[in-house]
C-alpha cells in the first residue's frame, strides 16, 4: 500500500509529469489561459491516461511480450485510435460529457504525457494496479499543474506584464517558479 | 491565386484501409529490418555492462553466474517451459578455488527524488558486504548524487558488517556496521542504506537456504 | 513600505548581534542585488517606495550568514528579475520575489545554502568564506559547520531546548532564529494596518493543531508544537513572508484558507519530506494557489444567499 | 459604541462637520437670476408649460410632470422668464434650463394659495398633493417621492424608515433640521405614515449628533409607533441599504428594492419638506444647502431657492479662498465634482462642498498591491480589488458577472486604498458602459 | 530471427492498419459533419484577421455568407483586390463593388481649440474623465483627447496629434468599430470615403455662446445649408447636420464660407491634411513570439 | 499560401520560423534533455534524422495518401523512423541513449515534426520538403544546442565535458535540474524578445509622422 501511495503521490508532486518531466507542455502552455478549460483538460487528460494505462498493460503483457521491438509503434496507433474511439463513443453516449471533456480528446492524442505514461511505465515494470495509481497521480499533477498555470495567468492578464514577457517568456517563468516551488515535496515518503 | 481553391474528390474507403494497411506492413518490416541488425550490438552491451557491474561489487571474481529466484527458490537453470525473462535475479561470483566469494545483489527503492536502483555484492559467510555500486538515480546533482560519484562514501560499503548503520559524518567511529553519511545528503545515504538491508532482508534467507540445500 | 523596513529593523539588529560581520554583508549583499536590478531593468519606473529594499533585506534574512557575497546578490538579482519585474513589477507578482531568490539559490548552491556556522571564535570573525569570488565555491572548514535545530530534530533525532529557541541563539538562517523579535516586529506592522493578522494566526494555529496532534500519537517521532512554531523559518516566514499582501489573498477568508494551507505543508515536509525545512516551498506553493483562492474565496455579495431572511 | 447598530465593513472618514453643526441655518438673499433645469429628478425631464417673456411668481408651476416618474418644477422666484436655453447642468452636460430674472423689487410672497387638510385626504390624494408639490426625495438621487409612496399591488410596506444619519462628511443640514424642527420632522412622519396606511416608523441618527436625538426623542407622538435610534458612526450609514441593514437586521435582495424587505426610507430633509409643503402650500421651491469647505470663507446652512447659482451662493457666503482646489455638489464621497461656476443648484443639491489644497484627497496613483483593504471597506462585499483590474482592462461583461451592479458608487473602496486608485470612478465609467452596450444592445 | 520474424511483423502491423484505418474510415462516413467544402476554400483566403470590416462575426462567418452569396466578395476591405478577384471567381459570382469605410471623429475641437474650463485630475482615459464634470472640457460635446480610441484600435489606425485629437489613418482603417464602442461621447462614425461633406462639431449651443467655448464649432449661423445644393445640409437644433442620402449633390462650395470651419470636405484622413502629414506612420513591430 | 524560394524553404526554419525559440513547438524535448550539450546534439540529430526521413516519405507518398488517413499514415511513418533512430543510438551510442531514455521514444509526439508534414511536406515536391525538413531540423539543433550550453555552461561550468573555469567553479546545480530548464528557456525567449523590440522601432524612425514623433517625445 505505501508503494502504491508512493507512486501516486511521486507522479503527482514530486516527479510532476509536466514540472519535472517536461512531459504535456503543449497544453500546459497552450490550454491553460482559463481555469475552467484548464480543470476540464485536466479531467479528460486523467480519463485517458488511465485508459492509457491499462491499454499499455495489455499489450505489453499480452501482445508485445514476444517484440518489445514493436512497442512505441503500437502504442501511438493504439491509443491514438482508441482515444478517437473513445471520443465517438461518449458522443454518441453522452453529449453533455462530450462538451465537457471531449473537445479535448484530440489533443490529448499527441500529447508526450500520454505517450510517456505508457513508456515509464513499461520501463518501471509496473504492473496493472501499480500502472493505474501512477495513471491517476501523473493525471493528478498534470491538473494540478494545470490549474495552478491558469490561475496565475489569469491573474497575470490583468498585470501590466512587459511587451517582451507577454505569452511564451512569461508563461516559462510561471513555470519555472512552480517547478522550482514543487522541489519541496523532494523526498516525500521515503525518508524514513 | 492558382490551384489551391479545388474541392476535395471523395476517396473509396479500400483506398483509406489500402494505405493504412500498407503502411503498416513496410512500417514492420522497416522496423524488424533495424532490429536485427542493431539487436546483437544492443545486448553485448548490456551485457558487459552487468559484467561490468557485478564484478565491481564482487571484487573481480574469477567467474560468476546467475541465480533466478523461482518458487521462492534459488535456481541456477530455469525448468523447462518458464520464461527466464520475468524472474528476479541474484548473481553468485567464485573465486580462484571455485568457491563463492559472495553474491551480487540488484535492488531498486525510491530515493530523495525517484528510484534510485543499486547493486552490491555480499558475501554470506562473513555476513559483510564486498562492494556497492549505483547503477541508476536522479538525485540532486552535487549532493544526492555522491552517493553515486563520491569515492570516500562508495568505499565505506567495501567490507562493511551488515545490517548498515548510517551515522553522522565526522563521527570518526570504527564500527564497521557503520556507514558515514554525506553531509546535506542525508536522506539519499540513508535511502542508499535502506535500500541494501531491505535487501539483505529478502535474500538472506534465500541465500541461506540455497547453502542449507548444498 | 518604508514601515516595514524600520520593523525589520530589530531583526536585523538581532541578526548582526548573532552572527557578527558577516550578517550584515550578507544583508547588504542581497539588498545590492535586488535593488541594482530593480534599477538597472525598469530604470527610472523603478519605485522609491523601498520594496526592493524589502526584497533584499527578507531575501538576506533567510540566508546562512556564512553564504558567500555573490551568491546572495545574485539571490536577489533573480528574485527581482524573475520574481517580480517579469510579472510587471510591484503589485503583479504571483510568487514573493525573495522566496523565490531564496528557492533558487536553495536548489543552485545546495551545499552553500545548508552549510551553517556552528561557533565563531569572536564577534568579529566571518562566519564563512563571505568573500568567495564570483561563480567559485567557498571554502569552508568542516569544523565551521553545525546544525539548525530542525536538521538536528529530522536526522539525528535531537531536540532543541526552548530558552534557546526563543532567544535565537540556535544555528540557522540570519534572521530565523530569534522568534520573538519577529513577533514584536510583526505587531508593530499589524497594529500599523501594514499586516494581515489572519495569515500568520492561522498558520500559527494550523501548524500548533496539526503537530499537537501528531506529537499526542507518538511524542517520540513527532515533534512538539512550541519547537515546531519556533524552530526553523517559520516565525520569519509566517509574520513577514506570507504575509506579502501582493501574494497573499485578498478575501479574509482567503487568508484563512492561505495561512491553514501553509501550516499544513509546513508540517507535511518537515515530517515526511525529504528536507528539514518547508516553510519557503510552502509559502511559494500557497503563493501559486493565490489567484485560485481568490477565486472561490469571491465574497458574499450583500443581498445574496439570504436563505430566510429574504422573504 | 460596539453596541449600536450599524452594518458591516464600511469607513470612517474625519467628519468635518464641526464648522457648520452649531450655525443655525439661514436665509439667503435673492439673486438676480435662477436658472431652473427641466430635468432635475429621476425619470423623464418635466414638460414646460411657460414661454420666455412670461412672467411668473414663487411657487408657480413652469413645467408640468410628464408621466408617472416624473416631477413638475414650480418657479422658485417670481421674475420674468427670459429664455429656454442649454445651460451646464450638475452632471457635468449641458440640458435644457428656464432663465429667469428675478423681480429686484418683489417682496417674493407667493400667491395665496389653499393648503390641502392632509388628515380630511385619502392616501392617493395625499400622494397626487405631493406630487403636484414637486416633491422628490431630497438626499441626493432625487427620486420623485410619489412614486416612491406608491408601491406596486404585491409589495406591502410596513415600516418607514427615516434616514437621519448624514453620513457624508461635511454636511449639516439634515443635522440642522432635526435640532431645528424636530416637531416638522415628526409632522412630516406623520403624514407619510398617512399616505402609507401604516404606524410604525423608525428614525436612524449616527450617534455623533446626540442633540439631533435628543430633540426628536422630546418630541415623539403618543399615539404612533416611532422609534429614534442610535447608529454607529461609520460611512455609507445613511445608504437605503445599509441603513435597513442597521435598523431592520436583514438584508435587501441583490438587485431588489428596500419595498422587497417591505420597509420605504425618507431621509430627513424629505421629510421636514413634505411638513413644509403641507404647513405652508408651497411647493418644493427652496431647501436647506450646507456650504463648507476649507475653501469657503464663511462656512453656513442656507435656505436656498433651487435655481440659484452656483456663484450666487458662494457669493452669499464669502466667497472663496485662495486655496481652493475643488467644488463639489453633494458630499465629498459622492458629490459630483463641478466645473463651472454658473451651475445651478437642483433639486438634489443638499451640500456645496468647496475643497482647498489640504483637503481634496488628490494622491498620486500607485500599483495595486492587493491589501485587501478595499474588500474589508464595501459595505456591499464585491471584491473592488478584482473589479478595478477587470474595469482598467475594459472587460466590462465579467464585471457585470461579478456584481458590479449591485455597487452604489459609495467610494469606500477608493478612500480605503493606500495606493490612491480611484476605484469607484472606474466602477462609475464601468456602469455606463455597460448601460449604453445593453441600450445597443436592445436596440439591435 | 529471419525472414519470419520480418514476415510476421510486418503482417502484424499489416494487420493493426487495415483495423485501424477500417475504423477511421467508418468514423468518417459515420460521423461526418455536412459542410460546404467551398467554406474552407474561402475562409482559407480570406485575411483571418477577424476584424468585423464586413460587419459579420469574423471571417470564417463572412466565407460562410460568401458561400451562400448573401454578400459580394468587396465587402472585406482589408484583402487586396486580387484576393477579392479570386474569391470572386472561384464562387463565380460578382466581386461587388468595395466601398472604403473609415472613423471618421465629429469634433475638431483640439487643446489649441476648444476652452478648457477645469482641470481634470482622475483616471487618464475618456470614459473615467466623462463621468466627472465632462473631463473639465467647456463643451460637453468635444472630444476629451484621452485616447481611448487609440488605446482600443487594433490596428494601429488611430494616433493622437499635438493638439491631443485622435487622427484616424484610413490606410489602415478597416472601419471595424471599436473606437465608435469606446467614444464616452459617441464621436466617431463610421463611414464611407466617399462621403467628404463632414460635420466635424456635436455642439448644440450657438452664435457666441459655441464660439467662446471653441473655435471650430458649428456656430449655428446656417451659410452652408444656403451655400449646399438643396437638402445637403440642414440646421437641426442650432447644429448643421448633412444627409448623406444626397450625397451625389455634395460639394465643397458648402464649406467655403464657414466662419469656424466646422464644417469640412475631406479627401483623406481628418486634420493631418492641413499640417502636410498624410502618410501613416509605420506599423511597430510586436514581438513574433505572441 | 505564399510562393517560396528555396533559399527561403532552407532558411526561414533555421531562424526566422526557429521551431522552438519562435514557434514554441518540440518543447518538451527542448526542455528535458537539454542539460548537457552532448545530450542536446544527441536529441536534436536524431530528431533531425526522424524529421528528413517523413519529410522525405511523405512528400513522395503524398499522391498515394488519402486525405481522410493522412494523420494516421504520417503517425505510422513517423515512429517507424523513431524506432530506427531510437536502436541505432542504442546500439552506437549506448551511454547517451541512456542519459536520454524515453524521450527519444517520445520525438513521435514532438508537435514540430508533424507539423511539417501536414504544413509543407505533404504539399511540395520532394526536392523543396526536404529543404525545409533540413532547414527546420537545423534550427532544432540550434536551439537545443543553445539551451544545451546554456545549462551546461552554469550548471556544470564545462561545454561538452571541457571544464571551462577550473575545478573550484560553484556550478549552479539548478541549471540542470527541471526549475532551470524552464528558467532557461524563459529566459532566451525575453531575450530574443528584447534584442527584436529593440531593433524595431530604430528600422524606420523617419517614417513616423510628426504627432506620434511629438509624442514619444513626451
Amino acid at each position: 500500500m505505501q508503494e502504491l501511495f508512493w507512486i501516486l503521490l511521486s507522479a503527482m508532486v514530486v516527479n510532476n509529469f509536466t514540472l519535472s518531466l517536461f512531459l504535456g507542455l503543449c497544453p500546459f502552455m497552450g490550454v491553460s489561459s482559463r481555469v475552467e478549460t484548464a480543470l476540464r483538460m485536466g479531467a479528460a487528460n486523467i480519463f485517458v491516461l488511465t485508459i492509457t494505462s491499462i491499454c499499455a498493460w495489455f499489450l505489453n503483457t499480452f501482445v508485445l511480450a514476444e517484440a518489445p521491438y514493436l512497442r512505441l509503434i503500437s502504442f501511438i496507433v493504439v491509443i491514438a485510435s482508441l482515444v478517437q474511439i473513445v471520443e465517438m463513443v461518449i458522443k454518441k453516449l453522452s453529449p453533455t460529457l462530450f462538451r465537457q471533456l471531449g473537445i479535448f480528446l484530440p489533443l490529448i492524442t499527441t500529447n508526450c504525457a500520454i505517450l510517456g505514461l505508457a513508456i515509464f511505465q513499461t520501463n518501471r515494470g509496473y504492473g496493472l494496479l501499480e500502472g493505474l495509481f501512477f495513471a491517476i497521480g501523473a493525471g493528478l499533477g498534470l491538473t494540478l499543474a494545470l490549474v495552478l498555470m491558469a490561475s496565475i495567468r489569469e491573474n497575470s492578464e490583468l498585470a501590466s506584464v512587459p511587451e517582451v514577457a507577454k505569452g511564451t517568456g512569461l508563461t516559462l517563468i510561471i513555470a519555472g517558479s512552480l517547478s522550482l516551488a514543487f522541489m519541496g515535496f523532494a523526498g516525500l515518503l521515503s525518508a524514513a | 491565386m492558382n490551384g489551391a481553391l479545388s474541392v476535395r474528390p471523395e476517396v473509396p474507403a479500400w483506398r483509406l484501409i489500402t494505405t493504412m494497411a500498407l503502411a503498416g506492413v513496410l512500417a514492420g518490416a522497416l522496423i524488424v529490418i533495424v532490429h536485427q541488425s542493431t539487436q546483437p550490438t544492443i545486448l553485448r552491451y548490456k551485457a558487459e555492462m552487468l559484467r561490468r557491474a557485478v564484478n565491481q561489487v564482487l571484487k573481480q571474481p574469477e567467474r560468476y553466474e546467475t541465480l533466478y529466484i523461482y518458487r521462492g527458490a534459488l535456481i541456477a537453470s530455469v525448468p523447462e517451459g518458464v520464461q527466464s525473462k520475468g524472474l528476479d535475479r541474484l548473481y553468485v561470483g567464485y573465486g580462484a578455488d571455485d568457491q563463492a566469494v559472495g553474491f551480487a545483489i540488484a535492488a531498486a527503492e525510491p530515493g530523495f527524488q525517484d528510484i534510485v536502483r543499486l547493486i552490491f555484492g555480499y558475501d554470506a559467510m562473513a555476513g559483510r558486504l564486498l562492494g556497492m555500486k549505483v547503477l541508476e538515480s536522479k538525485e540532486t546533482p552535487g549532493l544526492g548524487d555522491k552517493i553515486e560519484k563520491d569515492a570516500v562514501f562508495v568505499s565505506q560499503f567495501d567490507g562493511a558488517a551488515t545490517p548498515l548503520v548510517g551515522v553522522k559524518g565526522g563521527r570518526g567511529s570504527d564500527d564497521p556496521g557503520e556507514i558515514d553519511m554525506i553531509t546535506g545528503a542525508t536522506i539519499s545515504s540513508r535511502a542508499v542504506i535502506r535500500i541494501i538491508n531491505n535487501a539483505l532482508e529478502r535474500s538472506v534467507p534465500l541465500i541461506a537456504a540455497r547453502e542449507a540445500s548444498r | 513600505m518604508w514601515s516595514v523596513v524600520a520593523s525589520l529593523a530589530p531583526v536585523v539588529g538581532a541578526s548582526i548581534w548573532f552572527f557578527g560581520p558577516s550578517a550584515l554583508l550578507v544583508l547588504i549583499a542581497s539588498c545590492a542585488g535586488a535593488i541594482c536590478t530593480e534599477r538597472g531593468i525598469a530604470g527610472t519606473r523603478a519605485l522609491r517606495d523601498g520594496s526592493g529594499t524589502i526584497t533584499g533585506l527578507l531575501l538576506g534574512l533567510t540566508l546562512p550568514p556564512g553564504i558567500p557575497l555573490w551568491m546572495a546578490f545574485l539571490g536577489g538579482a533573480f528574485g527581482m528579475a524573475f520574481g517580480k519585474l517579469v510579472f510587471g513589477g510591484l503589485g503583479q507578482n504571483v510568487f514573493n520575489p525573495a522566496l523565490l531568490g531564496r528557492a533558487f539559490l536553495q536548489a543552485a548552491f545546495p551545499v552553500a545554502l545548508t552549510t551553517w556556522p556552528a561557533s565563531a571564535s569572536s564577534w568579529w570573525s566571518l562566519r564563512g568564506d563571505n568573500f568567495a569570488l564570483p561563480l567559485m565555491s567557498p571554502q569552508v572548514p568542516d569544523a565551521l559547520t553545525g546544525a539548525t535545530p530542525l536538521g538536528l530534530f529530522k536526522f539525528e533525532g535531537q531536540g532543541t531546548d526552548l530558552g534557546s529557541l526563543l532567544v535565537g541563539s540556535t544555528g540557522g538562517s540570519l534572521g530565523e532564529t530569534c522568534g520573538l523579535i519577529i513577533l514584536l516586529g510583526g505587531a508593530y506592522l499589524a497594529l500599523r494596518g501594514h499586516l494581515n493578522w489572519r495569515i500568520p494566526a492561522s498558520i500559527f494555529a494550523s501548524v500548533a493543531l496539526l503537530a499537537g496532534l501528531l506529537h499526542l500519537i507518538d511524542a517520540e517521532q513527532y515533534p512538539g508544537p512550541v519547537f515546531m512554531l519556533f524552530s526553523g523559518g517559520l516565525m520569519l516566514g509566517a509574520v513577514y513572508m506570507a504575509t506579502d499582501m501582493v501574494t497573499s489573498p485578498v478575501s479574509g477568508l482567503g487568508c484563512w484558507v492561505f495561512g491553514a494551507g501553509i501550516g499544513a505543508l509546513v508540517v507535511i515536509i518537515r515530517i515526511w519530506g525529504g528536507l528539514p525545512e518547508g516553510v519557503m516551498y510552502s509559502i511559494l506553493l500557497m503563493n501559486a494557489l493565490v489567484p485560485f483562492i481568490n477565486r472561490v474565496t469571491q465574497p458574499r455579495v450583500f443581498g445574496t444567499n439570504l436563505g430566510s431572511s429574504a422573504s | 459604541m460596539r453596541s449600536l447598530l450599524s452594518f458591516r465593513h464600511g469607513v470612517h472618514p474625519p467628519d468635518h462637520k464641526q464648522a457648520t453643526e452649531h450655525i443655525p441655518v439661514r436665509r439667503m438673499s435673492f439673486p438676480d437670476e435662477v436658472i431652473l433645469h427641466l430635468r432635475q429628478h429621476t425619470g423623464k425631464p418635466a414638460r414646460l408649460c411657460v414661454k420666455p417673456g412670461d412672467r411668473v411668481e414663487r411657487g408657480d408651476v413652469v413645467a408640468q410632470a410628464d408621466g408617472f416618474v416624473s416631477s413638475p418644477v414650480h418657479a422658485t422666484t417670481t421674475g420674468t422668464i427670459v429664455a429656454l436655453e442649454l445651460w451646464p447642468h450638475p452632471d457635468g452636460s449641458r440640458s435644457q434650463a428656464l432663465r429667469i430674472a428675478v423681480e429686484r423689487h418683489s417682496a417674493q410672497v407667493p400667491r395665496p394659495r389653499l393648503v390641502p387638510e392632509w388628515r380630511t385626504l385619502s392616501a392617493k390624494e395625499l400622494i397626487a398633493a405631493i406630487r403636484d408639490a414637486g416633491l422628490v426625495g431630497l438626499g441626493g438621487a432625487a427620486f420623485p417621492t410619489h412614486v416612491k409612496l406608491s408601491p406596486p399591488e404585491d409589495k406591502k410596506i410596513d415600516t418607514l424608515l427615516i434616514n437621519g444619519c448624514e453620513c457624508e462628511p461635511y454636511l449639516t443640514a439634515d443635522h440642522r433640521a432635526m435640532v431645528e424642527h424636530p416637531e416638522k420632522v415628526q409632522h412630516g412622519i406623520r403624514i407619510l405614515l398617512h399616505a402609507l396606511g401604516i404606524e410604525r416608523a423608525m428614525i436612524g441618527i449616527e450617534s455623533n449628533k446626540p442633540d439631533a436625538v435628543e430633540a426628536l426623542r422630546a418630541t415623539l407622538p403618543d399615539d404612533l409607533d416611532v422609534t429614534v435610534h442610535p447608529l454607529r458612526v461609520k460611512y455609507p450609514q445613511g445608504a437605503e441599504k445599509m441603513l435597513i441593514r442597521a435598523l431592520i437586521g436583514c438584508e435587501v435582495p441583490s438587485g431588489g428594492l428596500p419595498m422587497d424587505v417591505g420597509v420605504l426610507v425618507q431621509n430627513i430633509a424629505s421629510v421636514e419638506m413634505i411638513a413644509t409643503v403641507f404647513e405652508s402650500g408651497l411647493p418644493l421651491i427652496e431647501r436647506t444647502v450646507s456650504v463648507t469647505g476649507g475653501g469657503v470663507r464663511r462656512p453656513a446652512n442656507l435656505t436656498v431657492p433651487i435655481g440659484t447659482k452656483l456663484r450666487d451662493v458662494l457669493d452669499a457666503c464669502g466667497g472663496l479662498t485662495e486655496d481652493v482646489e475643488e467644488i463639489v455638489f453633494g458630499g465629498p464621497m459622492m458629490g459630483m465634482a463641478q466645473a463651472d461656476l454658473n451651475v445651478p443648484t437642483v433639486k438634489g443639491t443638499g451640500g456645496i462642498v468647496v475643497l482647498s489644497k489640504g483637503e481634496s484627497r488628490q494622491g498620486e496613483t500607485h500599483p495595486c498591491i492587493r491589501c485587501g483593504h478595499c474588500l474589508d471597506a464595501c459595505p456591499i462585499f464585491l471584491n473592488p480589488q478584482n473589479l478595478g483590474a477587470l474595469a482598467l482592462a475594459r472587460r466590462w461583461d465579467e464585471m457585470e458577472a461579478q456584481n458590479l451592479m449591485d455597487c452604489m458608487l459609495c467610494g469606500c473602496c477608493s478612500y480605503a486604498c493606500p495606493s490612491s486608485i480611484p476605484l469607484s470612478q472606474l466602477f462609475a465609467l464601468a456602469k455606463t458602459s455597460l448601460r449604453k452596450s445593453s441600450i445597443k444592445g436592445k436596440a439591435a | 530471427m529471419s525472414m519470419s520474424a520480418v514476415l510476421g511483423s510486418a503482417l502484424t502491423l499489416g494487420g493493426v492498419g487495415f483495423v485501424f484505418g477500417s475504423l477511421i474510415v467508418l468514423a468518417h462516413r459515420r460521423f461526418r459533419v455536412d459542410e460546404d467544402p467551398r467554406i474552407d476554400a474561402v475562409a482559407e483566403l480570406l485575411p483571418g484577421t477577424n476584424c468585423g470590416a464586413c460587419g459579420l462575426a469574423g471571417c470564417r462567418a463572412l466565407a460562410e455568407a460568401l458561400v451562400e452569396e448573401q454578400v459580394q466578395p468587396a465587402v472585406c476591405t482589408v484583402m487586396g483586390p486580387e484576393d477579392v478577384t479570386d474569391v470572386a471567381e472561384f464562387l463565380g459570382v460578382e466581386a461587388g463593388e468595395a466601398q472604403k469605410r473609415v472613423a471618421r471623429l465629429a469634433c475638431a475641437g483640439g487643446s489649441d481649440v476648444a476652452a478648457q474650463q477645469a482641470d481634470y485630475r482622475g483616471l487618464q482615459n475618456c470614459a473615467a474623465a466623462a463621468e466627472i464634470a465632462a473631463g473639465g472640457k467647456g463643451c460637453p460635446w468635444g472630444c476629451l483627447g484621452l485616447a481611448d480610441c487609440e488605446d482600443v484600435c487594433d490596428l494601429d489606425a488611430i494616433f493622437m496629434n499635438s493638439s491631443d485629437l485622435p487622427v484616424v489613418i484610413p490606410e489602415r482603417c478597416t472601419a471595424c468599430g471599436d473606437c465608435v464602442d469606446a467614444c464616452p461621447l459617441d464621436l466617431f462614425s463610421i463611414m464611407p470615403m466617399e462621403q467628404k461633406l463632414f460635420v466635424q462639431c456635436k455642439s448644440l449651443l450657438v452664435a457666441e455662446e459655441a464660439k467662446d467655448l471653441c473655435r471650430v464649432a458649428c456656430d449655428g449661423c446656417g451659410r452652408c445649408v444656403l451655400d449646399a445644393a438643396d437638402g445637403v445640409v440642414e440646421m437641426v437644433d442650432g447644429l448643421a447636420v448633412i444627409d448623406y442620402e444626397e450625397n451625389d449633390l455634395a460639394a465643397p462650395e458648402a464649406t467655403e464660407r464657414c466662419p469656424t470651419g466646422a464644417i469640412v470636405w475631406l479627401e483623406g484622413a481628418q486634420f493631418e491634411r492641413d499640417r502636410g502629414v498624410d502618410h501613416a506612420p509605420s506599423v511597430s513591430l510586436r514581438s513574433a513570439t505572441r | 499560401m505564399r510562393e517560396t524560394t528555396r533559399q527561403e524553404d532552407l532558411l526561414r526554419g533555421i531562424w526566422r520560423e526557429n521551431p522552438v525559440l519562435i514557434q514554441l513547438l518540440g518543447l518538451c524535448p527542448a526542455l528535458a534533455v537539454t542539460n548537457s550539450v552532448e545530450n542536446a546534439l544527441a536529441m536534436g540529430l536524431a530528431t533531425f534524422f526522424v524529421l528528413c526521413g517523413s519529410s522525405l516519405l511523405v512528400s513522395t507518398l503524398k499522391k498515394l495518401i488519402p486525405h481522410e488517413v493522412r494523420i494516421s499514415t504520417y503517425i505510422l511513418i513517423i515512429a517507424t523512423f523513431v524506432t530506427v533512430a531510437d536502436m541505432t543510438l542504442e546500439a552506437v551510442v549506448p551511454e547517451i541513449h541512456k542519459a536520454l531514455g524515453a524521450f527519444i521514444a517520445l520525438i513521435v509526439v514532438n508537435c514540430m515534426i508533424l507539423g511539417r508534414q501536414e504544413a509543407f511536406a505533404s504539399k511540395r515536391p520532394v526536392g523543396r520538403a526536404l529543404l525545409d525538413a533540413v532547414g527546420t531540423g537545423v534550427g532544432f539543433i540550434i536551439a537545443l544546442l543553445l539551451m544545451g550550453s546554456l545549462r551546461e555552461l552554469l550548471g556544470n561550468g564545462s561545454l561538452l565535458g571541457i571544464s571551462l573555469f577550473g575545478p573550484s567553479y560553484e556550478p549552479w546545480v539548478v541549471m540542470i535540474l527541471p526549475p532551470g530548464g524552464f528558467f532557461a528557456l524563459g529566459a532566451l525567449i525575453l531575450a530574443l524578445g528584447w534584442i527584436q523590440q529593440r531593433r524595431a522601432p530604430r528600422s524606420q524612425p523617419q517614417e513616423w509622422p510628426e504627432g506620434v514623433a511629438d509624442r514619444e517625445a513626451a
